[in-house]
This record gives C-alpha cells, sequence and structure tokens, in this order.
C-alpha cells in the first residue's frame, strides 16, 4: 500500500507542543503541504509570532526569522525587500496582529507589500493564559472579562481582515475555519491562493483562520469546533473578503 | 487475508496522540476507537486495529478525514 | 577619498552609509534628524538595490531593520530621543539575535517629547543598552563632520564583524552643522565577508532559524554569557579615545560629541592662561575606554566632566577611575549648548579651588 | 584668526543662501569653516539665519554668542542680534528694511540699502548677494572670484546672464563698503 497521507517534507519531525484540539498545527500542516506542493521549500521565509505560535519555527523545516509581538509584517516586510524573489509569509495570532501589531499591518498591506500573512483567530490570548483578544466575542469568558466581554466596557470584536480589505494594496483576503474536514481542505486551498498571489507579485494577500483554543475556552476539542460552527461564524462570517486577483 | 479485503487503512502513532478524539468523531465508519492503554504523554490515545475490527463490515476507505483533523499529525493514511 | 564636500552632519551620515553599502533604509520622521531621512531616500533611489521605506513608525522602522538584516545585507534607520525609545524593542532583539544593525541617534532635549535643541541626554539609554535584557550596542560618538562620514562606515564594518547592533550618538548640533567633509570610496559590495548565518531560502542547506526566544534556562543563561563573552572582546578590540594637549595635563576636560568640541575651545582659552589642562574625547562610548582613564589618572588628578545633560557619562568616567582621582562635573541639560568661554570658567573655578598648579 | 558670522533675515531672502556660499568659498580657499544653521520652529516661523564660522585652525564651536560679525536683513534680526555683537565687532545693516537705528556704539556699523541697489540692478533678488559683497569686502579674506566659485558650487546655476548680475551685485555691494559708505 502506497502512502497518500503523512507527514509534509516541509515539516521536521518534531512532536507539537500544542494542547489537544489546537488548530495551530493543522494550520502548521497545511501550510506545509502548500509549500510542498507549490515547491518552495528552498525558497521560503518564514515569521512567527510572539505567543502560542512562537516555536512555530521547531515544525517547519524552512528558513525561519522570529519577530517581536506584532511585528511580523515589518520583520516580513524587511526580508522580502531584501530577497523579491523569495516568498515570505508571516504567521500571527489575533493579539499579534489585531491588537498590538495592527499598525504594522494596516501600513504592510496598504503598501501592497508582496508577503503573505496567516492569521490565526482563535478569540483568546492563548499563551498568557486565557485573557480577553481583540477578537473574543461579546459575551465570551475569559480571565480578563470573567462574566463575558461587555461591550461598555470592552468594546466590539475587532473585524481586523475587513478593515485590511479596504487598503488599497490588498489584494487576497480570506476567513477561513479549521473547524471540520471540509474547512480545513478549504482553508489549504485559500492558503495556497494566497501565496500565489504573492508569487506572481501582485500584492498583499491574508488568510484568516479560525481556529479552536479547547483549553482557554475550557471546552472539549469537539465542543471547540462546535463552537466555532454554532456561534463564532456568526460574528466571523466565512468569506472572500476581497479578491481581485482575477482583476490584476 | 485482511490485505485482499482492506483497500486502505491508517496507522495511528499513538504516542503523538493526545486524545482530542477529532478523529474519532470523524471517522465515517466508526474505526477509531479510544486506547485502554496510556501512551507515554500520559494520554488515552485513539488507535485503529484490523484485528479489532469486524473488517468485513467496516473496511477503512482510506477517506483521510481522521488525518486531516488530527492536529498532532499521528495519522498516516495508505491505500492501494 | 575625493574632494572635500560641506555638508550638514545627517547629510554625511547618509551619504557615508550608502558608501559603507548600505542599501536599506527605514526610518520615521522626527526632528532634528529629518534631513538623513530625506537624504536616504534620495540616495536609495539612485542606486541599484536601494530601497527605502517611510515607516508608520520607528517601531515599524527597526522590526524592518531586522528583517533586512536576517538576511545579511547592511541596513541603517535613523531617529532622534523619543523615537529611539521606541525602537529600543527592536534593539533588544536585533542585540538577543545577534543580528547586525546600524542605529543614528540624533540626540534631543528631553524626557518626554523635549524640544529639538542638541542635548546629551540619552547617553544613559545609549551605553546600557536601551532596551530590555542584559546587553550592549557599540556606541559611538563623532565629534565632526569628518568624524561623523569615517565612524559610520566603522558602525557598518563593526555591526558584521561582532553581529552587534551599532548605534551613531550624535546631537542635533551634529546633525545641522555643515562642515568640510572627505568620504571614503564606496565600498565593493562584492568584497563584504560571507555571512554564514543568513535566511535566503534554505536551498541546498537546513533550514535556519534566528531567534532570541530560548525557554530552556540552562540554554538562556549559556546565551547570555555568549553575549557577554563577546562584549569582552569588543572591549578588549574597539575602545577608542582622542586626547588633546593632554601630555603634561594637571587636569582634563572630558567629553564627547558636541561638547566636546566646545570643551576643545575652553581648553585653548585656559591654556592660554597658563592653566595646565587638557581635554579627553571617548569615541566609543560603549566599550568605554576605561583603561585610558586608569592610565591618564597615574598624572592627571582632577577630571571634570562636561556633558550637555545632568551627568551621566560622568558615572562611567568615576567608574573608570574607581575613586582614585577626583571627578568633577559641569552640566546644561535641556537642550542649552553652553560657550568655550562657560566652560573655562569652570576649569578656572576648580583648577583653583582644588589647587591644581601646587601640586608639584 | 576665527570670524564668526551671524547672518539673520527672514525666509526667502536667501540668507542661508549667502552664508553657504561663503562657507563654501572658505572651504574651497583652504580653510576651516563651520556652518550652522538655525534650526526648527524659527525656521518654520518665517526667520532664518546661520552662523558661519570660518578659522585657519580647527573650530571649535560652531556656535556665535558673540559672532564678530552680523549681517542683518530685517529688523527683527537687528534687534535680537545687536547685543550680541563682540565689542569692536561689526554689523551690516540693510537699510531698505531697517528703519530701527542701531545703538551699540562699540561695533562698526554699515547700512546698506540693498533693496534699493538691487532694484537698480534689475533684479530685487540680488539683494543678498549685495549684502554678501559688503560684507566680504569688510572681512577681506575671500575675492569675488571665490565667492562666483562658490555659487556655481551652491546653486549648480548654468544661467549666465543671471551669474553676471549675481557677479555685480557682490561687487556693487563690496564697491559701496570700500568707498565708505
Amino acid at each position: 500500500m502506497k502512502k497518500v497521507f503523512g507527514r509534509p517534507k516541509s515539516m521536521k519531525a518534531a512532536e507539537f507542543h500544542y494542547c489537544p484540539g489546537c488548530g495551530h498545527s493543522i494550520i502548521h500542516r497545511l501550510i506545509a503541504e502548500v509549500i510542498d506542493e507549490l515547491g518552495i521549500q528552498e525558497k521560503i521565509i518564514g515569521v512567527p509570532p510572539a505567543g502560542c505560535a512562537v516555536l512555530a519555527y521547531n515544525y517547519f523545516d524552512v528558513d525561519m526569522g522570529e519577530a517581536p509581538h506584532g511585528r511580523g509584517a515589518a520583520v516580513a516586510t524587511g526580508i522580502k525587500r531584501s530577497l523579491p524573489d523569495r516568498i515570505v509569509f508571516s504567521y500571527q495570532g489575533d493579539g499579534d496582529i489585531a491588537a498590538i501589531g495592527t499598525a504594522e499591518t494596516i501600513h504592510a498591506a496598504n503598501r501592497g507589500e508582496l508577503i503573505t500573512t496567516i492569521f490565526v483567530n482563535n478569540g483568546v490570548y492563548g499563551m498568557t493564559g486565557g485573557q480577553m483578544a481583540p477578537t473574543t466575542l461579546v459575551g465570551q469568558d475569559s480571565t480578563t472579562t470573567p462574566g463575558g466581554r461587555r461591550l461598555e466596557r470592552d468594546g466590539f470584536p475587532i473585524d481586523l481582515s475587513e478593515m485590511l480589505a479596504i487598503a488599497h494594496g490588498s489584494v487576497y483576503i480570506e476567513r477561513t475555519s479549521v473547524h471540520s474536514p471540509k474547512h480545513i481542505i478549504h482553508t489549504k486551498k485559500a492558503i495556497k491562493k494566497a501565496f500565489k498571489t504573492q508569487i506572481e507579485g501582485l500584492g498583499f494577500s491574508l488568510v484568516e483562520i479560525l481556529s479552536p483554543c479547547p483549553t482557554n475556552w475550557k471546552m472539549s476539542p469537539i465542543k471547540a469546533n462546535e463552537f466555532i460552527n454554532s456561534t463564532i461564524i456568526k460574528n466571523f462570517p466565512l468569506k472572500v473578503i476581497k479578491d481581485e486577483v482575477g482583476k490584476l | 487475508m485482511a490485505d485482499k479485503l482492506t483497500k486502505a487503512s491508517i496507522r495511528i502513532n499513538t504516542e503523538l496522540c493526545k486524545g482530542c478524539y477529532l478523529c474519532k468523531a470523524t471517522c465515517p465508519e466508526n474505526l477509531i476507537f479510544v486506547s485502554g492503554k496510556l501512551n507515554s504523554k500520559g494520554y488515552y490515545p485513539a488507535n485503529y486495529s484490523e484485528e479489532e475490527l469486524d473488517i468485513e463490515k467496516h473496511a477503512c476507505k482510506g477517506c483521510a478525514l481522521c488525518a486531516i483533523v488530527c492536529p498532532d499529525l499521528a495519522i498516516e493514511v495508505y491505500r492501494g | 577619498m575625493g574632494e572635500k564636500k560641506l555638508l550638514r552632519g545627517s547629510h554625511i551620515i547618509a551619504e557615508a552609509a550608502v558608501r559603507a553599502g548600505c542599501r536599506f533604509y527605514f526610518g520615521y520622521p522626527i526632528t532634528p534628524q529629518n534631513e538623513l531621512t530625506e537624504y536616504m531616500s534620495g540616495a536609495l533611489a539612485s542606486v541599484p538595490g536601494g530601497v527605502f521605506i517611510q515607516s508608520e513608525s520607528e517601531l515599524a522602522a527597526i522590526n524592518m531593520v531586522i528583517g533586512v538584516s536576517m538576511t545579511g545585507k547592511r541596513v541603517m534607520t535613523s531617529s532622534s530621543s523619543p523615537g529611539i525609545s521606541l525602537k529600543q524593542e527592536g534593539i533588544s532583539y536585533l542585540a538577543g539575535q545577534e543580528l547586525p544593525a546600524v542605529i543614528v541617534n540624533t540626540m534631543r532635549g528631553g524626557p518626554g517629547l523635549g524640544n529639538i535643541a542638541p542635548s546629551q541626554g540619552d547617553y544613559f539609554q545609549a551605553t546600557r543598552g536601551g532596551g530590555h535584557g542584559d546587553y550592549r550596542t557599540i556606541v559611538l560618538a563623532p565629534g565632526s563632520g569628518q568624524e561623523l562620514a569615517d565612524f559610520t562606515r566603522l558602525a557598518f564594518d563593526y555591526a558584521d564583524k561582532y553581529r552587534i547592533p551599532v548605534m551613531i550618538l550624535g546631537d542635533g548640533m551634529m546633525g545641522q552643522m555643515m562642515e568640510p567633509v572627505e568620504f571614503p570610496d564606496p565600498i565593493d559590495l562584492d568584497s563584504l565577508p560571507h555571512k554564514s548565518w543568513v535566511l535566503d531560502g534554505a536551498k541546498g542547506r537546513e533550514s535556519r532559524i534566528i531567534k532570541s526566544l530560548i525557554l530552556d534556562t540552562a540554554a538562556m543563561e549559556e546565551h547570555n554569557w555568549k553575549l557577554y563573552r563577546k562584549h569582552e572582546i569588543i572591549e578588549r578590540e574597539i575602545t577608542h579615545v582622542e586626547t588633546f594637549m593632554i601630555e603634561d595635563a594637571y587636569m582634563a576636560i572630558v567629553a564627547y560629541g558636541t561638547a566636546s568640541r566646545i570643551a576643545k575651545g575652553a581648553v585653548k582659552k585656559v591654556r592660554e592662561m597658563g592653566l595646565k589642562v587638557g581635554l579627553i574625547m571617548p569615541k566609543t562610548l560603549w566599550p568605554f575606554p576605561k583603561k585610558f582613564f586608569l592610565e591618564a589618572g597615574s598624572f592627571i588628578t582632577d577630571f571634570l566632566v562636561f556633558e550637555m545633560s545632568t551627568g551621566q557619562m560622568v558615572e562611567d568616567v568615576e567608574l573608570a577611575l574607581r575613586g582614585r582621582r577626583r571627578v568633577h562635573f559641569y552640566g546644561r541639560p535641556g537642550g542649552v549648548v553652553p560657550t568655550p568661554e562657560e566652560i573655562a570658567k569652570a576649569v578656572t573655578t576648580i583648577y583653583y579651588r582644588e589647587q591644581i598648579d601646587r601640586r608639584d | 584668526m576665527l570670524i564668526k558670522t551671524i547672518f539673520s533675515g527672514f525666509g526667502g531672502q536667501g540668507v542661508l543662501m549667502i552664508g553657504y556660499v561663503m562657507a563654501v568659498s572658505a572651504m574651497r580657499e583652504g580653510m576651516n569653516v563651520t556652518y550652522l544653521p538655525a534650526y526648527g520652529a524659527e525656521v518654520r516661523g518665517g526667520t532664518a539665519n546661520c552662523t558661519v564660522s570660518i578659522s585657519d585652525e580647527e573650530i571649535a564651536s560652531p556656535v556665535a554668542s558673540s559672532p564678530d560679525y552680523v549681517v542683518a536683513f530685517n529688523k527683527p534680526s537687528l534687534v535680537k542680534y545687536e547685543g550680541h555683537i563682540k565689542p569692536g565687532g561689526t554689523l551690516l545693516v540693510n537699510s531698505d528694511l531697517v528703519d530701527l537705528e542701531p545703538v551699540r556704539d562699540d561695533i562698526e556699523i554699515f547700512r546698506i540699502p540693498a533693496i534699493t541697489m538691487a532694484k537698480e540692478l534689475g533684479n530685487e533678488k540680488s539683494m543678498n548677494m549685495i549684502m554678501l559683497g559688503a560684507y566680504s569686502a569688510k572681512i577681506k579674506i575671500i575675492s569675488i572670484d571665490s565667492l562666483m566659485n562658490g555659487l556655481v558650487e551652491v546653486v549648480k546655476a548654468k544661467n549666465a546672464s543671471r551669474m553676471e548680475i549675481n557677479r555685480k551685485g557682490l561687487e556693487i555691494g563690496e564697491q559701496y563698503v570700500l568707498k565708505g559708505a
């Protein structure tokens, strides 16, 4: 029998440190599969964030350069401007990209930097222990929103991808999810399209991926995926937010 | 005998498994079960074994959904 | 060396950077160093491979610097005091990741927004690392137009050689003043030493990681000791100080940058009065020329540290002399540039008060 | 020898430019020079000034707290700098714009109707050249030819007729002082 599914070539043999049922490692795998399929393992440079995915460089068998919290887009900009023929991606969580690094992200998108951003939205600060994220839903519990996020105190969850779509330099932005096989398969397609957008030199591309955090949501992995399906996608609808790939 | 009947199979690296059981919930053929034996991490890993199942009724089709949802790259899928 | 040109300090640094092979500059406007950013925008547009971005913030600029540095190319950013504070996050990362970069601080009055007049209030920040963590950056303190050019070239060389961020510490006066300068010839980019650690896509080799996160405490400790050992080597190899009329001096003014020019004028004045006073000008503020001070302390009894601050470098002078000699201080903070006459007066007062003349 | 001069006026009068030309010309003559423009809010507020130091020795401070010369293009400049001039120093005033009388009696004062003279020359803008010519006649260390070379280097001008007017401006400024105005 032939192996039809296994560890992608662009992933190291390391065991993931993520919690049971975490979406990060699924997303890592999808990125690695896309790298393999596009044959760009020797051309790609990744920029991992601070946060749960800070150790992403232990899993990807590609060149990786760490960015300070929130500065992924700026570090990726530097790498890409220096090496325009390489593929550069930043991997960023919601706190990283939509709170502390909002400015860097919006301006990179607006300049049309030829980078791809993988934006993992799990609505919580995982690594620091479950505090409110900019994307935490109204009413959703976190360690800094006991009793749930309150509008009058905490404001609205931020629609960063929609904001980035307004930027003239962004070309392809899609929100996907990894809560079911169907959505995982689609997410991979979106990542592939985002990388291709960069390879073709069209502009800034980003895939926002709704991802479960069973530990901090205090749910079983299965319940966490159900929560995405029943609740989160109502607040963060899955859709192509911007696609000008065909128009360019 | 088993080779003849099985068109596909999976292999779970139970040492990588953290017991989220997303694979078990996803398998359309209900071929994945929870092992009664702890792995070295301390989880009861998901497992798949042709001997413990009625292959005639529940043969793995190699759909790979289990592997697709596995966050820990613990599942390999074979066909052919 | 080409012909002499009359250029303002900010332009001298910029031109010298391009000639040193810097093809990447990222910056955010802040007075009094905007002319550097402006010059780079034009200069990098006219050299092959030149990249200039006016970034959205100082944070973004220093992080773009990190990105370029990871690929091994020569890269620079510049700012003035409040902007340098913002860059400190990235400078700490550069130090932790052992990445070379050149950062120019054209100091202005502070704290807070302060003013745009020349100041030397950022000495502590520059020489103690500045950001979080146990690290140092090389700090160069040019005092003339020519030194701005020469030290900019050196800054890039040191950064590459030691894989460390290097800061050129100037002030509004150094940045604005025009002085004649002769530039060294542009370097041939291909002549630069090969860097074995860069990120450029793992082609035909193992993939690489550049990072500063080291969760294992033993490894973190070793990393810090490694940085420390590097700092020790740097202290041995590049400490630089210049002197003026100290051979027969009983007393020396100690000053850097703009203050050192003014001090030189003061020394000339008091020498006319017969006072045996010289001048010590540290050119590397980190590493501080400690050994030199110990040696100078064998014949100089009194050191007057003059700074455009309320006293920062004076602590390094005291540390270097270890209490063996009298250390005096004269400073004017907040962007006030004292005159040579004023310093001469301060020198004279101390000279007679301490009866320095009668030591023999 | 160390000569410190403050050139002061309002933006657009070409004050910074003649300071720059002076500094470049002196540099080309092998002298040490520094040129320090006033910086910041002042520049943007409309007034402009610069300090030029020329010496045959190394120049310590580029600041002139008590300048040897002040070239004042307008009234605020006179008000601001008259008191700072070194005793025995020199003040050159654009008398067309300064109706105020200088009060110092321990300095040499030259009143130059630079705008009137520039109009006679046919180009009001060469007023700054007239002031520069007058100044160079006083300091005596830079020739008109040197200044012209400096000017060509600074403005990179190719227009010959324009440069001829500038030269005339320098010359009539120089003559005005030499004739003992």
